[in-house]
């Protein structure tokens, strides 16, 4: 955990440390998108690329025993916690040495001795997962936390007012970490949204901020404020990080849509605004690290992907029995 | 063994098993103050850092069970009306009955809902439903019914201490009945029915809130003559196939009563089952008596026509034998 | 519908007409709470006795074209929307006279030829369903509003939430119409609910007012306000009426609670806040009716309420063919 | 008579029934732009008083649809895929089915509820279920399970222009199969079963995803001697309960397939109604082919495992007829 004094600013070791993580995270995924062209992935997916910043920013306020719950797009989530590559690349190939042994895939990669309860494939389904692990955590009384990752799109879910409302008067350890990404889908945001997202927080008295969510620092100073809050018995938080996803939707939807939902300068805009560039240049300028040092993260990142792709591809088809056992109920 | 009242015994139960794990706890709206009178006292015993007044969310309620429960609870639910688990109903069927497939075994969710079912009180359409049909349909789910105070004990605690999310569904119009009820400590096993009447002419399987009038017809039927072997399923997640096959093996006849609506109800499932795998046993066709695929209605008399009774019971087993 | 004129004051014959309706419901009310005592009615009942200025303040500004939809505490939305009481009496007793034909009883008392799209069993759900007929209301194009009663406790329902974007969003002219009683259930509002609901309807920008709600007059203006906006095409309202229920939540209550939820005390200052009692103040005070006036809309009613439970208690038993015809899918 | 695919039929039965109903509008997430490609073109043609991309809020959506159909209008609903009926259930269960009832007859609801269904793509359990059964449970819900094109057309005219909620659950996997459509303006009234192949030796029950390896085991089957006769149910609620039993009285046996899990499916429902009103014809069990009582796994290898094909079809007629 962090005292007080780190609050304001990171170290170059987190620093360098989130730089890593956004971009294995980016490299992963740039690798699943070829794979997924490439045909070699059995399901969809829809890829992090450009929001890394977000649950890196967070997550490097968060311990193993925290709690987090992601989304749909949750391959970034999963990663910035700390969960390893490899199975989650395996579990994407639909593997036996998953990490949920083939069974779960993309949308339900998760790591519970990491404190990544997963991520769901219902828009809005983590909120009360985590309304309900927030409550183990405030039981259990070690100070953990729990946090969720969920989008603008699923903001407009009732599920987040209920559990605004919930966590509000039980005073969770609850943080709502909304990443907004500037499309519901294939939607724009304001034309699903009315208002403003922290306004309904505000309404239930919850701290509430806006951060840009490609600047891994801000991200990373507005999640500490919330884990300290959290930490300290007095109850949820809410951020918004405002951020884009370069990619598309899903990665198949240049396959089924017939329209375009959004402009290629748009899409120019954002890449200017990429969060990794964005904390490399900051890495180089301020003398936190060098051209080498980071050439060096990134080729050991790049081992990392290459080694997680084979142990993905390698891995033996999923355990058919397994779908049995598991779904049990001790039928005599 | 003493005399107890069913919801009597689902409140003693409750609390000795709060008592017995430190990790159970329990939320609802109005658990409090009960309305059912199952969570009467736990406020008292326990305080708030054990059950807790929800607000009207239960889209939430059943979400943060998920939750709760990963994260290392034994997790009460309390739904109060069983037509509530409809607006709950995401969390229970995307989430309750799946996570543990998806995870790959990483968790495990000892959840137990409880909600009160069935009609008889002029409750109407919204608040009448039996809704262990779609609960069966999902999956991962256990689903227990008991129909006697001493089954709820068993079922409660068997429930309660189980690592899986579990319905436990109150016979609520007939939580003042009473019944023997063993003073020691048991849990009663999923998936093995009970003989409440042991016949040879004919098998009625029920469950639920149905026993009671199954067990009457039983009573109707043996005046007559007929001697019915009445089954009561105890729980439907699992289901005791083999004890139902097994006596429609001795009497080579069946009906099956059932409080839900007809289509893909329990009583479908059942009757499916025998057609299965009791099929070179039957001697007639696999009768079902169940509520018409309709909405609860108001009025008592309509309502009394749609729900299963002691005489629909017995002219449909009168039928059936030709007698 | 009220000239821009008419809105800062009822006139006289719209505060005695507010006077009758509230009486009769009140009337109306108390007879089916002995009726209930007596053991005459085969279902529960939730009464408004205490409420009933809101619901006739909002549906004196309203047509029959107008939609309401009320809740599980539904007779005063019918009654204050025009809904004859004799049926529904009927109804209560499940009646084949009655105005669901005894299928609905007391929480689904509705009448489509008023407006009246029903009361409801399930909290909260009348929500989405007034967030359609608004839709359709504005596809009409006839400048109709639809308004929906909802309680406190029904505003920690997450389609509280939806219905709030949705009807901003697409401009809907709906009226959300929250009646906080100060209990949800057996629950002080308060321990179940965070923060100010206002808020809640102001995070979309949507005006939102709190007024007294045993006061008519209030209710009134305020009502008068918001369905100005939603025939306006400008979308939807929130209107807070603080208030009180009088009787228990449901009158089988004292048969079942083993504890108490409330304080005499309590109970009592609201008595003395009557809504019915203030009028009646007025109107004299004021000069709008005498004594010997207010006597005769009340010996009106009496007459009224006498007919209508000899009409209900002398009405044919519900007809039971109808439940299979209601309810047929066209089965070959 | 033109070759089409099933999606594009659909896509063209909405616009066509748009045209020929100002009232009837839809609205759902992202149907501008549209997921499947039912809901192609339909922007343009008739702007945005006719169609609405909505929030993502389900719960919402199917209340709204109840709301605008007493209001007067003819909804059509997208939900997506169909597991997000689950998050929209609550009015679906509570207020769409018994709506009707509890108003004594005042309303009526022309609703039609679009969804994808099934798995077999490696969507995994949230994006994969077959939800039919807790659909039929339900009461006052019609449900269609069209197969092939042509029926697509004829039931989704035949759900949009009757007065009653309705359930028409796309077949998405197959969405991109060809089929003769007729060109005129038909509707395919709901519960009557097409017979695709006759035969003497067997029925096979199925529908929606399922007809196509039913047909597939049909002919693997005719291959060995065996003559199947493969029922298509096309609609579950209401379901051709005489059309069933009536291959069954040629056959005297019956497979029913089903992509929904075993429980409370509609292989129950239906093998039950068989072992009650075809039980005299019967001459060997009723056999179900359905998917296991688990959530759909995503790995393929898993997920074909669970998914009755051509050969589960094939042997258990096999073992069924003991060739
Ligand atoms: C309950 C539910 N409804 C709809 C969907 C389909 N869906 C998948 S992602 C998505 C958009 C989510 O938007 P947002 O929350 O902003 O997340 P983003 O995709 O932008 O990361 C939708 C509608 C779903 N998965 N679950
Ligand atoms: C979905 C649902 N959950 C729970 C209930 C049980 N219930 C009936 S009324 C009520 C309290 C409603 O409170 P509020 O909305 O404030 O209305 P009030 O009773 O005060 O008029 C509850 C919890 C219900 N009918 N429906
Ligand atoms: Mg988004
Ligand atoms: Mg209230």
């Amino acid at each position: 955990m962090t005292s007080a004094n780190d609050k304001n600013i990171p170290t170059a070791r987190q620093l360098l440390d989130m730089y890593e993580r956004m971009l294995l995270i980016r490299r992963v995924e740039k690798q699943l998108s070829e794979d997924f062209k490439a045909g070699q992935l059995p399901g969809a997916v829809h890829l992090y690329v450009g929001q890394e910043a977000v649950a890196v920013g967070m997550c490097e306020q968060l311990d193993d025993s925290d709690w987090i719950t992601g989304t749909h797009r949750g391959h970034g989530h999963y990663l910035a916690k700390g969960g390893d590559p490899k199975p989650m690349l395996a579990e994407i190939y639909g593997r036996a040495n998953g990490i949920c042994r083939g069974m779960g895939g993309s949308m339900h990669v998760a790591d519970f001795s990491k404190g990544i309860v997963g991520a769901n494939g219902i828009v809005g389904g983590g909120l009360a997962i985590t309304a309900g692990a927030a409550l183990a955590a405030k039981l259990d009384g070690k100070n953990q936390v729990a946090v969720c990752f969920f989008g603008d799109g699923a903001a407009n879910q009732g599920v987040f007012m209920e559990t605004l409302n919930v966590s509000t008067l039980w005073k969770l350890p609850m943080i709502f970490m909304c990443e907004h990404n500037t499309y519901s889908e294939f939607s724009p945001t304001d034309t699903v949204t009315a208002g403003e997202l922290p306004d309904r927080a505000r309404a239930f008295g919850i701290p509430s901020t806006v951060v840009d969510g490609n600047d891994v620092t801000e991200v990373w100073k507005a999640a500490g404020a919330a884990v300290d809050r959290a930490r300290s018995g007095k109850g949820p938080s809410f951020i918004e990080a405002r951020t884009y996803r370069i990619h598309g939707h899903i990665e198949a939807e240049v396959h089924f849509l017939t329209g375009t939902y959004r402009e290629e300068e748009e899409i120019e805009h954002w890449r200017q605004r990429d969060p990794i560039d964005r904390l490399r240049a900051q890495l180089l300028s301020s003398g936190v690290a060098d051209e080498a040092a980071l050439a060096e993260i990134d080729s050991g990142i790049q081992e990392t992907v290459a080694a997680a792709e084979q142990y993905a591809q390698t891995g033996e088809p999923a355990d058919e029995k397994l779908v049995f056992d598991l779904m049990s109920v001790g039928q005599i | 063994m003493a005399k107890k009242r069913y919801m009597q015994v689902i409140n003693e139960t409750l609390i000795e098993e709060m008592e017995r794990d430190p990790k159970v706890i329990l939320y609802g709206e109005d658990v409090e103050i009960s309305m059912f009178g199952d969570t009467i006292g736990i406020l008292d015993r326990f305080g708030r850092d054990r059950i807790w007044n929800s607000p009207i969310c239960e889209a939430t309620l059943t979400g943060m069970a998920v939750g709760a429960a990963a994260a290392g609870y034994r997790v009460i639910l309390h739904m109060m009306f069983s037509n509530f688990l409809y607006t709950g109903f995401d969390a229970i069927a995307n989430q309750m009955a799946k996570l543990r497939l998806m995870t790959g075994g990483q968790v495990k969710l000892p959840i137990t809902v409880l909600a009160g079912y069935g009609a008889g009180s002029c409750n109407a359409a919204q608040h009448s439903d039996t809704p262990y049909p779609v609960l069966m349909n999902l999956g991962g789910l256990r689903v227990a019914v008991p129909a006697t105070p001493a089954d709820a004990k068993g079922l409660l605690k068997e429930a309660i201490r189980g690592d899986m999310p579990t319905f436990f569904l109150e016979a609520v119009g007939r939580g003042g009945e009473m019944g023997e009820v063993p003073d020691e400590d048991y849990t009663t096993p999923f998936g093995i029915a009970s003989v409440l009447q042991e016949g040879k002419d004919v098998t009625i399987v029920t469950m639920g809130t149905m026993v009671k009038p199954a067990v009457a017809a039983g009573k109707m039927l043996s005046e007559q003559g007929i001697e019915a072997e009445v089954v009561d399923c105890r729980t439907l997640v699992p289901l005791d196939e083999d004890g139902i096959v097994r006596s429609v093996e001795k009497t080579g006849h069946v009906v099956v009563v059932d409080e839900a609506r007809d289509r893909c109800s329990a009583a479908s499932q059942i009757a499916a089952v025998i057609a299965d795998k009791g099929f070179h046993a039957l001697r007639a066709p696999v009768k079902r008596v169940t509520v018409p695929d309709v909405s609860m209605p108001y009025a008592p008399n309509a309502e009394q026509v749609v729900i299963p009774n002691a005489e629909r019971i017995t002219s449909t087993v009168q039928a059936l034998l030709g007698k």
